[in-house]
């Protein structure tokens, strides 16, 4: 058991040091408004929102392989209670009032989708949302006979910045602690089998709108969060259904392997986005589908599988201790690493963790 | 586990660093220019509507005033031209349409940006102009509120009427025929779920309702709807003499269409926006003939003529008889108000476009003291393959009303 | 002997076409019983009915005097009911110990810490013997490995009646006389063991009692090799109509 | 207005909305593959009628001689060259449909971005056959009426080819287990081509049906692709009959709302019943679970 015992000082401190690091990161991305213009500082608000919204959705969608387009609903419901209740509510508690709203649609509609798999369940998510805008422009059109409803309030996008960042981390939390725990590892069979699960006694039922739940609620706060920045809301602003297209394309192509991979779709697509519509505005739509395609054709794992096979390739080797303990000590590091995802849709997954293999053996 | 954590932090320090590299430097101002930016959809749902009114405007007015040889501005004493140093597309977003403002007036600091297309995304800009003190045209933009916007937002100006004086510019020409008894004083009226629709069905609405106007059909249909059979089946049912479309345009061509097959003849059809457009007119030919629409343009004003004439030249895009006149007008009080100012100080500009009106345009001399167009043209009617300014009828050059519509 | 799950008329139909017919068994701590029949007679749907991965149309079913008829799936696997499938079914993409550990979680009842789970899971493999292929995704063992994985996974949910169909099906004779001392053994546990099998070798060696179906109903009962010279029960496996 | 002239107008929308789904429905039910720019083909066909119509006059029906085996070419050409290399590498029908997702997103942009720059952003509108019609003594619009007829013939010809030839057969068989067909002898790839381009021109024929009395534009397209997802996932994947119902379902919820609730709540009714049908049938009306 020494070697054991030796094992987990080290690890200790190195989750010790990788927490101080992370401390480190989101202390300087903190002080982000203080260095920046007021675009760049928009610029990263903008990646913050979508960096909460990825990888909520990978929360939910990454691990029951549940790919959902509810996202812009969500975010939608999040701005649009802010932008109603605004005028009766102090801020804060419109952001409250819009997280408790974006549940209870998230349990209504995590139970109604018990039973959709598949595209049935895409689709669902996409016409819940176009439902939701529809009936909210006949509400606004017909109730109140006005469209617009205007958000000034003295929250300015360096306080919505330090807000969405402190979102971050916390979802980040969220998703490292569930894949330490009962609930990520109930998930992942459910991901893979809901049959099996039913049969080592999880609650499926309960355990997807559980995590829907908590996945909606990030979402919702984001588009709370948002609301101040749009300042004018209408309907079509905040129900905008390119949102969850984006969020989505965003996680495939930062691969959902890792907790963190979303990062590495975020900040990519955003950046080339807006080289795309500043620099190339006639061609925006060109360009743009062209990298798309070239990433499913050429980059199939996404930016993290890239990564990776960079990082293989500059040969460090992966030493894993063996013997009695050694199986036991792969599965848990298996475990208690971001999940193993499915060969979704990001591409070809790894085929193993522990074996290295090089790019040329992978199956085309 | 632990080589996990260092890739991780390795990533995470890789992907700060693509951001912080990636944020774009701003160039050197260029002394010999008046650098000119905007963002506007050239992608997605509003890229048609831009491409429409407001685009050929921006265009033909930079090559117009470099042909000229540029704007005299008196502080350096010489001709100086404009330059579009950026054009962005905001893509049909909000949210990018916003970011994008901000690269222009922070990163790229260019003298003057001008307005995004839509009520909408005007009035989520208005905003930013105001923070950083640039002269906000909105063109494409009408609210109920806007006395108060313009308080709020220093910076901001409407130039189109607010829907409630649309109304008001139509009932005028209601109610000289219902008082003379040709006109019942049935209304049937249908809008577009959207900001435009819904505001302009709540003034029209108010307005008709004040000068004893029974609105026997109200509907709104949603935005993209297929199908408008229904509506206009509804509309010729119930005896209006009037048929009002606080429409868009996929929705003003599908309501023209639809009352033709129908056979739906009613004595006032008024559909808005599109319905100025040279589309229109180049597609129902003789039938437009009496179609009554939102804006109006007067073509008898000097240079009015001569401006269709030239845009159609330069960019290959006839201009619509409503806002496409009003936007170059715009840019044309940008212009001289530069040229009155003597400087490219924004401020300075700013006050000038307040205090120094009433300005020359091609449509007719505009005054900005109240930040709003008071005195705007809010109906129009196509007369003989032109769409012509009807109402206010104290306009100069308005055109008498061709009453009732002939039959399609 | 008192009987530890009851099943009292108990009927499934799909369609027109009636799986399970008005069919009562019960089957006692420690015992092996025995569920044979043609293809298509309604085993599987039988087995499916008490585990709850099925309702059925009508009938109870009693797990130590407590009625689970309307009980969802994971609540019958916590009131200790469990099974194997017969196609064997795991995560593919989970490593062997990941499914155990799952099942020690939330099927074992009692509050398991995250921490101990791995080592618990571990025990169970270690005890079907595939302890070192903890590690290995699903889909790289081998078959009897799956096997013995998948029996460890419904074993870890300490089940008192263990459904076991067709496990024993498909293995080479030196795999079957391992498997059978297993199933032997968790019989010998007092674990109650119904076992839905076609290698009447298994059968006669392993089973106190056994009960055959035809066509959803019971036509036979009693001890293996009784039953197994029952001319109905003959006719049933030999006869004309389901052939 | 009686009941059964807005319900007539609702089976005329209806069949809008089934003519634009049917192509849509080969592909993704028979090819596999969820192909987001399927209406950019709708379109593209709808651009070819307009410049047809107003710069050549040319019929847009006759027209159709030309945008439909342009299109069916066209769509042929891509699942060999863009689907081909996704459908070998995907390893299950998951994976497969991720993948495909993404790469036609990719070419929807791609298509969007070109057709904007050939043709401008701007709205076009042309009107061909807009005449009444009169049934059973209601007016409608001679267009949407043959775009409904064309709706009925086409899903009831896809229909009859799938049910009584081999070559439907075939397809059906990969539409419920392709490796099954392919072991039977099938040549899946094939024949999934040949289902993915005859998509395409059944698209080309309903963009050529739509322009004739709807406003379109470059953008217009992924409004099309999703209406059609909406109707396929409603009348169950691959399901030609259920393709037909969930149109004319639609289109005459969309009628009855508009006339007697309110026009502005049409598309959110129909929505609403999307999602009821599929929480009540969770693989849609026609679907088999």
């Amino acid at each position: 058991m020494a070697a054991s015992a030796e094992d987990r000082r080290r690890r200790r401190t190195r989750t010790a040091a990788a927490i101080g690091a992370l401390v480190a990161l989101v202390a300087v991305l903190a002080t982000v408004p203080l260095l920046t213009s007021d675009y760049q500082l928009s610029f990263m608000v903008n990646v913050m929102s979508y960096l909460v919204l990825t990888i909520a959705w990978a929360l939910f969608s990454g691990t029951t392989r549940l790919v959902s387009l509810a996202t812009s609903a969500f975010f939608g419901i999040g701005m649009y209670t802010v932008a109603m209740s605004i005028k009766i509510l102090p801020l804060y508690a419109s952001f409250a009032l819009a997280i408790v709203v974006g549940a209870a649609v998230a349990l209504v509609v995590g139970v109604l989708t018990l039973r959709l798999s598949g595209m049935f369940f895409v689709i669902f998510s996409f016409g819940l949302s176009e439902m939701i805008r529809e009936l909210m422009v006949w509400w606004e059109i017909n109730q109140t006979h006005t469209m617009g409803r205007y958000v000034y309030v003295p929250f300015d996008t360096t306080m919505i910045y330090e807000h969405l960042l402190g979102l971050a981390v916390v979802v980040f939390l969220v998703g490292w602690l569930l894949r330490r725990s009962r609930l990520g590892i109930a998930l992942l069979v459910i991901g893979e089998d809901e049959t099996v699960a039913r049969q080592v006694g999880i609650n499926v039922p309960f355990t997807k709108v559980a995590i829907f739940i908590v996945s909606a609620m990030f979402m919702t706060l984001t588009g709370a969060l948002m609301a101040p920045r749009f300042s004018f809301i209408n309907p079509n602003f905040a129900f905008n259904p390119l949102v969850s297209f984006v969020v989505v394309i965003m996680a495939l192509l930062g691969g959902l392997q890792k907790l963190w991979a979303p990062v590495l779709g975020v900040i990519p697509l955003i950046i080339l986005s807006e080289r795309l519509q500043t620099q190339f505005p006639f061609w925006y739509s060109v360009l743009l589908g062209l990298v798309f395609m070239v990433i499913v054709y050429f980059l199939p794992r996404g930016v993290t599988g890239l990564l990776e096979d960079i990082w293989k390739a500059l040969g460090r080797p992966l030493a894993l201790p063996r013997g009695f303990t050694g199986p036991l000590l792969d599965a848990w590091a298996w475990l208690s690493r971001p999940i193993f995802l499915p060969r979704g849709l990001a591409g070809i997954i790894e085929e193993r963790w522990l074996k290295i293999m090089p790019r040329a053996n992978e199956k085309r | 586990m632990h080589t996990q954590w260092r890739r991780a932090m390795a990533a995470a320090a890789l992907a700060a660093f693509g951001t912080l590299a990636a944020l774009p430097v701003h160039a050197a101002d260029a002394p010999n220019s008046i650098r000119i930016g905007y963002a506007i959809s050239l992608s997605g749902v509003n890229a048609q509507g831009a491409a429409t009114t407001t685009l050929p405007g921006y265009d033909l007015w930079v090559h117009d005033v470099n042909a000229q040889g540029g704007i005299f501005v008196k502080e350096f004493n010489k001709k100086i031209p404009v330059e579009v140093v950026a054009k962005y597309d905001d893509t049909s977003s909000a949210e990018t349409m916003l970011r994008l403002e901000e690269k222009l007036m922070t990163e790229d600091k260019v003298d003057f940006v001008l307005p995004p297309w839509s009520t909408g995304f005007n009035l989520a800009a208005a905003p930013i102009f105001a923070k950083y003190g640039y002269p906000d045209l909105a063109v494409t933009a009408n609210a109920n509120d806007e006395e108060q916007l313009v308080k709020q937002f220093p910076t901001l100006f409407f130039f189109l009427n607010q829907p409630i004086h649309f109304g008001q510019a139509l009932i005028e020409v209601l109610n000289k025929y219902k008082n003379s008894g040709q006109l019942n004083n049935k209304i049937a009226m249908v809008s577009v779920g959207d900001q435009f629709g819904a505001e302009m069905s709540a003034g029209f609405g108010a307005g008709l309702k004040a000068s004893g106007y029974d609105i026997v059909l109200q509907k709104s249909y949603p935005l993209g709807a297929a199908d408008l059979t229904n509506e206009i089946k509804e509309a010729k049912a119930s005896g209006a003499d009037t048929f009002i479309a606080a429409s868009y345009p996929p929705d003003t061509f599908m309501l023209t269409g639809t009352a033709i097959t129908q056979g739906y003849n009613p004595k006032i059809f008024y559909t808005a926006v599109g319905t100025a457009f040279a589309e229109y007119g180049a597609n129902f030919k003789k039938k437009a003939q009496g179609v009554m629409g939102i804006g109006g343009w007067n073509p008898a004003l000097p240079g009015a003529m001569d401006y269709y004439k030239r845009q159609l030249a330069v960019t290959g895009h006839a201009p619509d008889g409503w806002a496409s006149p009003v936007t170059y007008a715009s840019l044309q009080i940008l212009q001289q108000a530069i040229e009155k100012a003597g400087t490219l100080d924004r401020k300075k500009v700013l006050d000038t476009i307040v205090n120094g009106g009433p300005w020359q345009t091609i449509s007719g001399p505009i005054d900005l003291k109240t930040h709003i167009v008071e005195h705007q043209w809010g109906a129009g009617q196509w007369q003989n393959g032109q769409f012509v300014g009807v109402s206010p009828t104290d306009m100069p050059g308005v055109k008498p009303f061709i009453f009732p519509k002939p039959s399609w | 002997m008192a009987a530890l799950l009851e099943v009292e008329n108990l009927r499934k139909a799909f369609g027109g076409l009636v799986a399970v017919n008005d069919l009562s068994l019960a089957v006692a701590a420690g015992e092996v019983l025995g569920l044979i029949g043609p293809n298509g007679s309604g085993k599987t749907t039988l087995l499916n009915l008490i585990a709850g991965t099925i309702r059925p149309d009508a009938g109870k079913i009693r797990m130590a005097g407590e009625d689970v008829t309307r009980l969802a799936n994971h609540l019958r696997v916590r009131r200790r009911i469990n099974r194997t499938f017969q196609l064997v079914r795991a995560p593919p993409n989970m490593p062997a110990i990941g499914t155990v550990m799952a099942a020690v979680l939330y099927g074992a009842g009692e509050r398991v810490r995250f921490k101990d789970a791995g080592y618990e899971a571990a025990g169970w493999l270690g005890e079907m013997n595939v302890l070192t292929k903890a590690d290995r995704r699903f889909d790289q063992l081998t078959y009897i490995e799956q096997k013995r994985v998948e029996l460890a996974r419904a074993l870890a949910t300490r089940p008192r009646v263990l459904l076991l169909d067709e496990w024993l099906s498909g293995l080479s004779p030196s795999e079957l006389e391992g498997g059978m001392s297993v199933v032997w053994s968790l019989a010998a546990q007092g674990i109650a063991v119904i076992l839905v099998e076609h290698v009447m070798t298994a059968v006669r060696a392993l089973c106190h009692r056994v009960i055959v179906m035809n066509a959803g109903a019971k036509v036979a009962e009693g001890r293996p090799d009784a039953v197994l010279r029952d001319p109905e029960v003959i006719r049933a496996y030999l006869g004309d109509e389901d052939a | 207005m009686p009941l059964i002239e807005v319900i007539l107008g609702g089976v005329i929308l209806g069949g809008l909305y089934a003519l634009v789904a049917i192509g849509f429905n080969l592909q993704f039910g028979m090819a596999r593959i969820v192909n987001l720019a399927y209406g950019e083909f709708l379109m593209g066909a709808a651009f070819a009628a307009f410049f047809m119509y107003t710069l050549f006059s040319i019929n847009p029906i006759v027209g159709m001689l030309l945008s439909v085996p342009v299109s069916f070419a066209a769509n042929w050409l891509i699942y060999r060259v863009l689907m081909l290399p996704l459908v070998r590498r995907a390893r299950t029908r998951d994976d497969l449909e991720g993948q495909t997702i993404l790469a036609t997103f990719g070419l929807l942009f791609v298509l969007r971005g070109a057709a904007t720059l050939a043709f401008t952003a701007d709205n076009r509108y042309y009107n061909y056959l807009g005449v009444p019609l009169n049934i059973f003594g209601f007016t409608f619009a001679a267009n949407r009426v043959l775009a409904c007829v064309l709706a009925c013939i086409f899903g009831g010809a896809s229909l009859m080819v799938l049910n009584r030839t081999r070559f439907g057969t075939a397809l059906r068989a990969l539409n419920i287990d392709p490796i099954g067909a392919e072991l039977v002898g099938i040549d899946v790839r094939g024949m999934a081509g040949l289902a993915f381009a005859g998509g395409g021109a059944l698209a080309a024929a309903a963009g050529t049906l739509v322009s004739t009395f709807l406003t379109f534009n470059p953008a217009i397209g992924i409004e099309f692709t999703m209406k059609a997802l909406v109707v396929v996932i409603m009348g169950g994947i691959g399901n030609m009959a259920g393709c037909l119902t969930a149109g004319l379902l639609l289109g005459i919820a969309e009628s009855l709302c508009s006339y007697y609730v309110d026009s502005g709540l049409t598309l959110a009714v129909a929505y609403a019943l999307f999602l009821i049908v599929l929480v009540v049938r969770p693989r849609g009306l026609f679907g088999t679970p």
